[in-house]
């Protein structure tokens, strides 16, 4: 299953790409997702609890990711 | 509501007469706004320059529902939500809100939801560069 | 005190850039701003033209003291206070108060207190003209 | 005694002047300055609760008025 993941802020410097698409195994949840991005990107730790959004949609943990779902690492956001 | 709400993200200079035009309105007592300022110190550090980059897309859906939840909450006629993003200068206005009300308590309430709103959910990040580095704001601990 | 407070009455036409210079600060967090506008209708009719008069010194006063109860009431940095007067055109701008502050809650509830008191104490009075006549705006049960 | 009064919005259309001196005979408060302004000045009665300055600052119908006082008539302000 590919998944097309963005990176912004702090997450896009650790990870050093703005976008990648990453080739799951099996059906996998955003909160299962976040511990995989952890692992391969181990900065990704330091940083404040950030969240995912799922085509444009802030999502929970519990949120299921689909085939061709685009999503994106959002670190605390600091705008205004 | 289409003429009502005007949403923006922009890497050109916010102009507050550009936001007053958009939400200023016949019936309208009053206008309210918040704009942001950049300041050239953070925790006595001297701030050089500053980056603000955004999620465009997903950052304009979040404004467009900010301002939707501003209607439903408050008697308002008209709202502006502008961002700047890219590189601001110190005295650059990274964001203006704009609200225009026919009383004008509703128009402050309004604006301060959704400065509020804005700083917690829309997905917008802010780079500081001073002399000996940089930083995401709100990143660490 | 002295720059921290800015209080006019102008007959010139009244801009918020030269406000926001007024108020912004380096350890400003944000401005709110109340910034009036001239209605074209009052109860039905067409206005005209307005104008504004004023008690120009005591109005500078009054201006002064509520900007003075502000500093007491509420955590603010900066404040300006400017009041149009003349013959106003629709579209133009009567009336705009900026505050500056640390924390933008004070900002905002320190502007609404100062065009709540501003409406009620500062000798200026609206006269506006209709295709029939004039009328004193509060002048009459 | 001499009072210099000053006439504002529409108590200056009524009165036709913008500032008059008015002799008084005799002590005067607000309240009795307002009473005797009314008479003189009939239309005055229908306006709203207007209010009285000497000297700049608001003053209450028990004010006394002093020789050399600059007494203003406030109709119901209607800035912002």
């Amino acid at each position: 299953m590919k998944i097309r993941t963005l990176f912004f802020g702090i997450a896009k410097d650790i990870v050093g790409h703005s976008s990648k698409i990453i080739e799951l195994k099996k059906k996998t949840t955003i909160g299962q997702f976040q511990v995989y991005l952890t692992e391969e990107y181990i900065d990704l730790k330091g940083v404040n609890n950030f969240a995912f959004a799922v085509n444009e949609e802030y999502a929970t943990s519990d949120h299921q990711i689909n085939e061709n779902d685009t999503v994106a690492v959002i670190p605390p956001v600091s705008g205004g | 509501m289409k003429n009502k709400i005007s949403i923006k993200i922009t890497s050109k200079k916010l102009n507050m007469q550009t936001c007053y035009d958009l939400v200023s309105d016949d019936s309208s007592g009053g206008i309210a706004f918040f704009v942001g300022t950049v300041r050239n110190i953070t925790k006595g550090k001297t701030v050089n320059q500053l980056d603000f980059s955004s999620y465009e897309t997903m950052a304009e859906k979040e404004m467009k529902k900010i301002a939707l939840q501003t209607f439903k909450k408050y008697d308002i006629i008209k709202i502006a939500i502008h961002h700047a993003v890219g590189e601001l200068q110190i005295g650059d206005i990274p964001v203006i809100i704009a609200v225009s009300s026919a009383h004008r308590g509703a128009a402050f309430d309004a604006c301060q939801y959704t400065i509020d709103t804005l700083k917690q959910t829309v997905p917008i990040w802010k780079k500081e560069h001073f002399d000996d580095g940089e930083v995401w704001v709100n990143t660490h601990p």
